[in-house]
């Protein structure tokens, strides 16, 4: 044990006392979200790129399209390919290295939601059908960690998608300088995570949230569907309690696509 | 989920291999099948055949993974490299780390960690052969086989997956319904509380479509937990070691 | 020293203890192997594939055919890999993570066998000289690690390949699901693995004999040629023992070759 | 150094971006934007945008690294994905390494690292966009975080690029200068002392030229500095926390 | 604090003072090199090579010409790539594992010296446009170190350089035993490395003047031109010295040339 | 073993570089060849060149390597990139793995490990040049350099190859022996009780076949022995250092 184990240990106790009086350390309601602010454009160099501030979280999408060969079993289809990096700037918590359980976890979940939701026309991506297609490279990057990236990644994510420019494709070759419209993107899926500590359901983990919670459940919607789920933590939900969560996740989702 | 197709995956009611909707596949679970390990099963579900083995509680390593509070539970599902048609590399890639983040994470709601405090136990799950709804096979297994060890648990877990096909909620997606089905839900529970303690959904699905495919889900639980139970019934009786 | 390091410490004083007196733990005879079960198409899913069991050891091959280029300095032949993953699960000894050279050195060996025996092949798997050839991938999986992977893995390999079929190969795309007759297989070779405590000269060495042994000498035979050998471990044999145990593993290779 | 190319760098005194020969590319910094880190700082210069962060003195970690003598400082410049036209693959390669070991180098002269034996000090610089000079805007966003973190500091650091384009030695190459010039010379200075605590080059210089270089860059770096300064002195005014 | 750092912070002491005194433990002036031995040919195997000498440190530098693809921003030309393998024979320093900092560096500035000063005609390198060039791969490989490894690999680099002999190339195929005339070297870069403890300027540092040093500068000259530099050590260099030291580098380097 | 081939390799009893059957490749062998290993020898085999280096007994890292018994012994077989015709990636592969564990295994009989409680006894060889048999170079190198270090030993070791090419048994194969041959058999033995430590065999070969080849490398071995004492014996002459 270190003494930041013990630090850790103290402030989870007082996280986990103040939800069992239906409290949060940061006075915010249950279901309530931190301020959001989006940048887009924030990288002028990436044909799309969003900033999201969620609370004292702060992170970077930047989308990359690279000419590259289709998967054998989608020919006529381009490809998304989701990475997240944790940089060691970003938290005391996080390491240099290769990707880490949680890394990974945030990329597949973002990615479940973009792909599952029809968001890309990956058809459309196909420029010769076997040979060459477009590869869109999503980079998520976090700055400040303050708790919940899932929500913070997913938005960044989305709203850079949107903002995509698409490149030209000449004789074989990207020129990057000269763009044609807009990268197609067809929804805006957005993804809510919740968390339950002791018997009380929140919105939105803050730091300490994502460190003393029992269970943890995102949901991707679209509309009124439903893309992509992710339950985490070593605790676990009534099945009533993830139909409220479901509920919710439909009301909270569209104060987050107002902002795209 | 699924490439468009214009395949037909129910007609008349039936699906392509004849089950009803909400009809599992046949499973079948045997446990005490390792000799090293401390615990095991083996478990056919359909095509899957998959083994589990736990280690532990033995010695923390790396030490500093060890806590004064709780053992270090670690879970580790590795497709064999023949399990599927097209050879699997060797080693672990990114969906592999997912599932066995997730199933760690289900799995340590039941055993009973902080029991052993500075110690690890090592749950180990090889797919040998793969037929859709491995991670569920995989989890259902490992919950026999840390019984089998003989470690206190809270309860049993059982694993299973609900989908839609053709717009109609199913039960327990086959190969074919995977590849080109509209949605697919795995979870997990505890039998007894109905805990859920592994939720992931991937697809198109109504709040309605969802919660159908929940109840489903939940109904197999009970049949599935009834085979985990006759499994560790009859290794019991049969006493230790590898037959 | 670890607890397990010391428990190992007092079994293998034992076994050593028990060989000067020429006995084993499992009352085998010297020269006796323990009772092997060969199971092939275990996984249907692979086009060829065995598990064995030898006494407790437990062990499973898989073979994959895949499209690939030659060798630069062999266009017109196919190629073979050969794999081996200590799995975790079979035994408190094996890591996760990447091959070490134990995991290399069964790989190895198990490769030799089938290689100089001219079991293959290779110009035959050849598609299109410099273009295309088959490439045979042969992997050895353990599920319980009881001694002897050695005999094991060769076992289950050569027996694995014997029972692969060929996918058809048209228009440039493998269909898996259309097979057309076996993989062509020439010969049988088997190994068979001796070794030595103290003067003691004995086979198929369970786990407590393979922790204890001085000398380990594995011999890769088909018919009444040898095809490959290798000697282990931090002792030595004199010549005479190493004639000894060559004409004995004519002797026991026709045990093995009768269960293929 | 850059490949070669007809592009006339230099028109009637004046360069692509219309800069004269010392002119710098215009600078903004800014200290104290990150919540986590012990001290940060952002900083734009010319289409450069680079974020560092400072963590420590801490726990060292791993333990072996850690010295009686003086606090174990670590250097880490990562240039994100999307920093750059063609997409960098995450992770260290073998110009970054190198970058990274030169930084540390030469913030070890400044930051009292003597005065915390048996800790580390992490610095960690972010590009996230890419427009020559990163190395340079790097440095000097990390010696802005390290004062910020409020490290004890023999001096800041100031960090500055000359070169030579169409044979005139210029100040602070921009992205086409880079790629097309003839000479790159980075350097590090201490703003008081003028000791040059890093310095790389390449290209083709006479001893001459190469000495106009670091004259130019040494006089721009007071420039520099008073932006650094400016940009603390506004940090101290508004007192801690992420805005 | 291993015994073995204790001994190298007593020997580190001692440098220090003796420098203070203006003098070095092997009794060299400031500005002289250690006795240098340069050995063309050493590896018959390689189509350049060179073994250097430099007091009791030892290098080799190898050569290779691999058929390769053009940068897509450079299709008209050839590619250098060099490596350093500081494989642990050489130093108790020195572990087995992938390259550190410390080989990535001293990679990177022989590299720049051999680069920038135009040694190599790319263009030259080039077989046809786009598709097929030339890549020479220079290896690095130290068997002693003893000091100032900058200067011993630089010497060895561009010596093995300009005894490299060109491959012939036919039909598509790199024909290693017939050769036509040699690789073109159109320079000969060389490399100096200073350094300072305390106050006091000198060349070429010994083992323990590597470990004492303050601060290092190595500068890469070809003629009266500068073509590279790298300045390291946690130390610095004041505007005069380094003035100083690039005078002096201009006289050191002719003698270099003459070894070549 | 080989590829097929029309090529001859022996004609009227004499093999491609002239040798008779069981005659070896010119051999010298150096001990004291370099400054910072404690115990190091160069060898020429034919056209190989190794050099072989050894540390210790020193500080076993990593710590839990460590035995209470005897010292942990390493052995790395490396070949330098530049040693083949098609340059070699740096770094281990599954060949020099293979070596390196068996060339240790051997190295282990006689190194006196149990005089050295709790530390490590690295040996390194560098294959500078390859040409065929460099496995049996590098381990008669090794001895020698473990000599050199003043290490206690048991006795030398000595290695050889014995193989069959065009039907006939013959000693120490060449590079084209080697890649058109039809049997290879590496052994290594201690020269004054004959045991063997090291043995590989690939190829194909009738008992009898085989039995001669192991008498021929025997045989061999004997004179190899001579030349390691010669080269020992002039370094002991010279005293220590390098020269």
């Amino acid at each position: 044990m270190t003494v930041e184990d013990i630090s850790w240990e103290i402030k989870t106790d007082y996280t986990r006392h103040l939800a069992k009086k239906k409290m949060r350390e940061d006075k915010r309601k249950p279901f309530e979200y931190r301020k959001i602010e989006l940048e887009n454009g924030y990288i002028p160099n990436a044909l799309g790129s969003t900033r999201v501030r969620l609370g004292k979280t702060e992170v970077i999408a930047g989308v990359s399209l690279v000419m590259g060969t289709p998967y054998p079993d989608k020919l006529n289809a381009g490809t998304l390919m989701t990475s997240v990096e944790l940089t060691p700037i970003a938290s005391p918590m996080f390491e240099s290295g290769p990707p880490r359980p949680n890394a990974v976890e945030y990329a597949r979940v973002v990615d479940r939601g973009i792909r599952e939701s029809g968001t890309l026309d990956f058809e459309k991506l196909c420029v010769t059908e076997g040979e060459e297609v477009w590869m869109v490279i999503l980079d998520l990057h976090v700055l400040d960690y303050n708790g919940n990236l899932f929500d913070a990644f997913a938005l960044a994510a989305i709203s850079a998608l949107l903002n995509t420019k698409m490149p030209k494709y000449e004789d074989g070759k990207v020129i990057r300088e000269e763009t044609k419209g807009k990268l197609s993107v067809q929804k805006k899926p957005v993804e809510c995570t919740f968390f339950k500590i002791g018997d009380m359901l929140m919105l939105d983990p803050s730091l300490g949230e994502d460190k003393a919670l029992d269970a943890r459940l995102t949901v991707a919607t679209v509309g009124d569907r439903i893309c992509a789920m992710q339950k985490g933590g070593n605790g676990s939900f009534t099945m009533k309690e993830i139909d409220e969560l479901v509920d919710m996740s439909f009301k909270k989702s569209k104060e987050l696509t107002k902002l795209l | 989920m699924g490439m468009k197709s214009d395949l037909k995956l129910i007609k008349n009611g039936k699906r392509l291999d004849g089950r009803k909707p909400d009809e599992l596949r046949p499973i079948t679970i045997k446990a005490g099948v390792l000799d090293n390990a401390n615990g095991s099963a083996y478990l056919e579900w359909g095509g899957n055949k998959v083994i589990a083995g736990v280690y532990g509680p033995r010695e923390c390593l790396p030490r500093h993974r060890s806590s004064p509070y709780k053992a270090y539970l670690t879970y580790r599902y590795n497709m064999a490299p023949f399990s599927v048609d097209d050879r699997k590399r060797p080693g672990p890639d990114r969906r592999s780390t997912e599932i066995s983040k997730i199933s760690a994470e289900a799995l340590e709601r039941v055993i009973e960690v902080e029991k052993f405090p500075n110690t690890m136990i090592n749950v180990f799950v090889e797919v040998l052969q793969a037929d859709a709804g491995t991670r569920c096979a995989a989890l259902t297994a490992a919950a026999v086989a840390a019984a089998d060890a003989g470690l206190p648990m809270r309860d049993l877990i059982v694993s299973c997956a609900a989908g839609k096909i053709d717009d109609t909620v199913v039960l327990d997606l086959g190969k074919k319904e995977d590849n080109f089905g509209q949605a697919d839900v795995p979870i997990a529970i505890l039998p007894h509380s109905e805990e859920i303690v592994l939720l992931q959904m991937d697809g198109d699905l109504t709040k309605e479509e969802f919660k159908e495919a929940i109840d489903m889900s939940v109904k197999a639980a009970k049949q599935i937990y009834e085979l985990q139970k006759k499994a560790l019934t009859e290794r019991f009786k049969k006493g230790g070691g590898k037959e």
